[in-house]
């Protein structure tokens, strides 16, 4: 049966609301409207607008409510609509979620689940098209995760309930309309990066929306007779290594496509972490596809240059083979 | 006043803490207690009075300037000293400091050391005790610089829209560290702000600590009855600077002294004396009984120990054998 | 010098309120005092009388430093020297200009160009090292003429660089080359095992009699495609003693000995039309019967085609060679630098034995031990094959 | 069905992707296979498992010893294939 990630999102959302009656469901438009990607749609009535609450746009003010919640007994699933509204409620998600645990001597855990959506790709321009992924990936006491399968739409939402810390959950705009044939959805998990692809001469390295670019780039890089190996990081916070390094030091080339701007970004942290544990293993420099460095564009030729797409992963692996190409 | 007990009380309270408050200020330059000092002297009938309103199983957000209220809310003296420290015997293990005092057996969410940060923190409380059908209090307290803030419109509007109980307690001290109210708000009565959300105001004199019991008692009883939030602005006064190093350029002395004419303490035994329900006897004990419980938290703190660096990164997430207890007592939500 | 904040190292006295003889209160203010910040009132915390006034107006002196000393009621003033608190560090102003450049750079002749550090990788410059390849001789064909695992493993392979350029294009080599380079590098290896490693040899009759049985018992339960051979059950005996005698299973560096961390274990295989190599499979203790039976499967199949991994190649920590297959007793191995022990095993035939006094003929294969003297010596050697003798014994332990 | 011949046939093709260096011609089919060819234990195994692949014959561990000419492999597999013979490929 085909089933889309936005369906995938949605059940896990209905099925999380069924079987825990601490779970509520709050955010902007969650209720009435459906969902801004209509992950919510049916749920308020089928729950009432007790659990499936929609706020008013006071991003700070309900991501803060949504902590407080979750330390007094509730399983908030907060939804921020996207990424760059999120920017308004980083106080509360960095300066409480993430520290209160630690500055309060391991007193109180805050079991929150943040989603949001996140990425470029829809001509939304500058203010609704950020990756900011390796922000989020960078702050001590949360979990990050980017689910880039419909499976792992799903899955991963019931272990991100169930785990007693915050969690944030970025689905790529992209991704909703995709879809797989599956049988039925289950709980997956979210500690481990994925291999979607083996191979024995380069690693891809890549996350979200851009799995799906670095899958293709590997079909048609084996085309040439180069076999990449391509990892889902799944988790960006905390970063699986095992899987990462196993593989380079497997394939001894590595290249890391991700979204975000080149810069401080999650890329860079991968190549630090390849460089410090796989070193005298790599056959090449580590390779990055990140955006360009601008805020991304509304033309929709300007937008696809500033993204990583499949046309530079396959070149940025050639690069990585000198005479052999 | 009639009630001798709860005078005497009421006294002890402030007392203890304008006297461990100095006593941390001489901790400070001793270089004891390192970090952001904030002291609550000049403000104690605040949390004397309104803290003595709250039930025990009422929860209770706090700021930066939250060592009075930690006493008060029970955290043994000698915990909040060693936590000052930095000793692992302190109420944080010595994480968090002066700042973030926790207790989560006395339901004590914290210093919280952002400016508004903990408004939405506290509706997020009431809003699970709501749902999960306790007629719980949670008593929220912030200064006057965190009105200018958009964490307190967003957090007035959703407690008011959703009728959560909190009781929100405004410590107008008149400066936002150095800027006065005046010069910070457009409307510096504070409690027309919060009317605007069609939240129930009360102002009180925060320098009366009869007054201030009145006023959360009555605040207490709305919330509680109604289940709806309630807002009290107690107008007080810092005698001390902001924090210690603070040369206090912002303000005058004259103004200072004015003030400490209404020293809390002062006005509070002077009119117990008058009334007859204080003897000097009764003082010289209070102020005793202070001094003692405060040179046993000091030696606690000097002997207490430091945790081992190799632990440097535990309390960062939940480790796997705690993970079980997370959320585990509390009750069934109705479906 | 009271802290008066946590970025404060240091101030000035501006002005003192006290002078000695004078009564002071608790909470009086005493001094006035220049941070960084601004001038700051210096309250005192005790109360007496002013003894000595310690830091003079205008000096800046560390936190924690005496400013004044007090007497309680009672005390008297005791005549001390006058320890002086030292003064702050001097400030940047006041350090040593940096040297003029002329002083040291005349005597320096001006650098030449230096020729670019030739780039190899990471990986292909260990694998040179581990294989004796010297990299100075290579040209590289890796991104921007970087030095690459594969040229590094085409010289081990032919093992005559510098003096002709490779020339070849990149086309399949021919099994004649192939056939020309391996004995070439075969020769290199063996002619320095034999010239550096002071080798020792010990042998020792192995019954198979429960192994056999179990491992018959074990495949004919099962379909062709998941049998064992009998000699995985050898390479699983070999991997495990290894694990526990840590001396046979390594390398033999500059500086002397180097356990490995793993055990992978090099599995000689001749090649059709001759030639040998003895690739490894990776952490052979940890792997089950199947999993090494599959290893093997397809160890052997991908050396014979000539597509073996390099990591493959240059990972063995210990080797195995098994030339029972051909009908020999024993072999005594060369070998493989810079590893220090290499296990042989001849051929399992019925043999007569003498058993708890009596005399039966029951199957039994020799094994044989090859090791570094300079690692390792005969007494641990006996010990080790007695310990592959030992678990060859109990078969159900290697099965895990 | 299959005949002799077609099993011959492919009998002899597995032999030749083991050891490609024999000319099939040149077997003879009652002479001991390995003293005709370099075989080792593990050729021998994927020999016979290359005959289970085409041929769909399983041959037990115990029926290993019985298998010594090309003509005995052959007629093993002649008198025990279940399936329909993979001739013509």
């Amino acid at each position: 049966m085909k089933t889309t990630y936005r369906t995938a999102v949605h059940d896990a959302i209905r099925d999380a609301l069924r079987d825990d009656p601490r779970v509520v469901l709050m955010g902007e438009d969650v209720g009435r409207y459906g969902g801004t990607y209509a992950a919510s749609k049916g749920l308020l009535a089928e729950f009432g607008p007790e659990r499936v609450r929609d706020t008013p746009l006071s991003e700070l003010g309900f991501v803060g409510i949504g902590i407080g919640a979750a330390l007094n007994g509730l399983r908030p699933i907060v939804e921020v609509m996207t990424v760059n509204f999120s920017l308004l409620a980083l106080d509360q998600i960095v300066n409480t979620a993430a520290a209160l645990r630690h500055m309060s001597g391991g007193q109180f855990s805050v079991p929150i689940v943040i989603r949001m959506a996140t990425g470029a790709g829809r001509q939304l321009a500058a203010q609704h098209s950020h990756s900011l992924e390796p922000w989020y990936a960078h702050i001590p006491g949360i979990k990050v995760v980017a689910p880039a399968t419909v499976e792992d739409a799903y899955g991963m939402l019931a272990p991100a309930l169930a785990d007693p810390d915050p969690v944030v959950i970025f689905e790529h705009v992209q991704l909703y309309n995709t879809s797989t044939d599956i049988d039925a959805l289950t709980p997956t998990d979210i500690s481990r990066a994925a291999v979607r692809r083996n191979g024995t001469d380069v690693t891809i390295i890549a996350y979200g929306g851009c799995l799906s670019k670095a899958l293709d780039a590997a079909d048609e890089l084996s085309l040439a007779g180069i076999d990449c190996e391509v990892v889902d990081l799944r988790v960006l916070r905390p970063l699986d290594n095992d899987t990462i390094l196993e593989s380079v030091s497997k394939t001894h080339r590595a290249v890391v496509v991700d979204e975000a701007w080149r810069s401080g970004s999650l890329a860079a942290e991968i190549t630090a972490r390849v460089m410090e544990g796989a070193f005298y293993d790599l056959d090449a420099p580590v390779a990055r596809v990140c955006s360009n460095e601008v805020p991304i564009p509304y033309a929709k030729h300007l937008e696809e240059a500033a993204l990583p797409q499949t046309v530079k992963i396959v070149a940025a692996v050639k690069g990585l083979f000198g005479d052999r190409q | 006043m009639t009630d001798t007990k709860l005078a005497h009380e009421l006294l002890s309270d402030m007392v203890r803490v304008r006297r461990m408050e100095e006593k941390c200020a001489e901790l400070y330059s001793a270089a004891k207690i390192r970090g952001f000092l904030h002291l609550y002297v000049g403000e104690e009938a605040v949390a004397a009075g309104s803290l003595r309103a709250l039930a025990d199983d009422d929860a209770v957000v706090a700021t930066y300037r939250e060592h009075a209220h930690a006493l008060l809310r029970g955290i043994p003296m000698a915990s909040i000293m060693a936590e000052m420290f930095g000793k692992q015997e302190g109420c944080s293990r010595g994480r968090g400091g002066s700042m973030h005092l926790f207790d989560a057996s006395r339901r004590f969410y914290g210093g919280n050391a952002i400016v508004a940060g903990g408004l939405p923190l506290a509706v997020g409380i009431a809003l699970a005790d709501a749902r999960l059908q306790q007629k719980r209090v949670t008593a929220c307290y912030f200064g006057d610089g965190a009105v200018a803030e958009g964490a307190f419109h967003e957090s007035l509007n959703m407690a008011a829209l959703w009728n959560l109980p909190v009781l929100f307690c405004c410590e107008n001290n008149l400066y936002a560290m150095g800027t006065a109210l005046e010069r910070a708000q457009s409307q510096t009565d504070l409690t027309v702000k919060a009317a605007s959300y069609r939240v129930p105001t009360l102002a009180v004199d925060g320098m009366d600590v009869e007054a201030c019991h009145t006023a959360a008692q009555q605040g207490v009883d709305h919330v509680r009855d109604t289940g709806g939030p309630f807002f009290i602005e107690f107008r007080t006064y810092r005698f001390r600077a902001h924090s210690m190093f603070d040369p206090e350029l912002y303000r005058d002395k004259a103004e200072v002294e004015q003030w400490r004419e209404r020293d809390p303490i002062r006005l509070f035994s002077e009119q117990c004396r008058h009334d007859g329900t204080l003897t000097d006897a009764d003082l010289r004990d209070i102020e005793n009984s202070a001094d003692a419980e405060i040179e046993a938290a000091v030696a606690f703190a000097e002997a207490g120990t430091w945790e081992a660096a190799e632990d440097l990164e535990r309390d960062v997430l939940t480790p796997v054998d705690r993970r079980a207890a997370v959320g585990e007592a509390t009750p069934e939500p109705a479906r | 010098m009271p802290a008066l904040g946590s970025d404060m190292d240091e101030g000035t006295l501006d002005e003192w309120l006290v002078k000695p003889g004078d009564q002071v209160t608790r909470g009086q203010i005493v001094a006035v005092v220049e941070t960084t910040k601004a001038a700051v009132e210096i309250e005192c915390w005790q109360e007496g009388t002013v003894s000595e006034l310690l830091v003079p107006i205008g000096e800046t002196v560390q936190v924690g430093a005496v400013l004044a000393t007090l007497l309680a009621s009672g005390e008297r003033a005791e005549r001390r020297p006058r320890r002086k608190p030292r003064p702050s560090k001097p400030r940047a102003a006041t350090k040593p200009a940096a040297a003029p450049s002329s002083a040291r750079g005349a005597a320096v002749t001006p650098p030449t160009v230096p020729q670019r550090r030739r780039w190899v990788s990471p990986a292909a410059r260990r694998l040179a090292q581990s294989l004796d390849v010297d990299i100075d001789a290579l040209s590289g064909t890796g991104p921007q003429g970087a030095v690459i695992i594969s040229d590094v493993e085409h010289a081990a392979a032919s093992k005559e660089p510098a003096t002709k350029p490779m020339t070849k294009p990149m086309t399949k080599p021919t099994p004649a080359d192939r056939g020309a380079q391996m004995r070439k590098s075969i020769a290199a290896a063996m002619s320095r095992s034999k010239r550096e490693i002071p080798h020792y040899y010990l042998a020792d009759n192995i019954v198979l009699e429960n192994s056999l049985s179990w491992l018959t018992a074990r495949n004919a339960q099962r379909s062709i495609t998941e049998r064992v051979l009998p000699a995985v059950l050898l390479l699983k005996a070999v991997g495990l003693a290894a694990q526990r005698f840590g001396e046979f299973n390594g390398f033999w560096r500059e500086d002397g000995f180097v356990p490995a961390t793993g055990v992978h274990v090099g599995v000689g295989i001749s090649l059709r039309g001759g030639g040998l190599v003895a690739p490894a499979i990776h952490d052979v203790p940890d792997k089950k019967l199947d999993e090494l039976m599959d290893d093997l499967t397809d160890l052997v199949a991908r050396a014979r085609s000539f597509s073996l991994r390099s990591s493959e190649m240059s990972d063995p920590t210990i080797t195995v060679t098994n030339l029972g297959d051909k009908g020999v007793d024993a072999v005594f191995g060369i070998i493989y630098p810079p590893q220090v022990a290499l296990v042989g095993f001849g051929q399992p035939a019925q043999r007569v034995c003498v058993i708890d006094g009596g005399i039966r003929v029951v199957t039994t294969v020799q094994a044989t031990l090859a090791a570094d003297h300079r690692a390792s010596d005969g007494h641990r050697g006996a010990l080790f094959l007695n310990a592959i003798n030992e678990l060859l014994q109990q078969p159900d332990l290697l099965e895990k | 069905m299959s005949t002799n011949e077609d099993t011959r046939g492919v009998v002899l093709s597995v032999l030749t992707t083991i050891a490609p260096e024999i000319d099939p011609d040149d077997i003879r089919d009652d002479i001991m296979l390995r003293d005709q060819v370099d075989l080792d234990s593990m050729d021998w195994l994927n020999f016979l498992r290359g005959i289970h692949r085409r041929l769909h014959v399983d041959i037990p561990e115990a029926d290993y010893a019985s298998l010594r000419t090309l003509a005995d492999v052959v007629g093993y597999v002649d008198e025990n294939a279940s399936q329909p013979g993979t001739g013509g490929h």
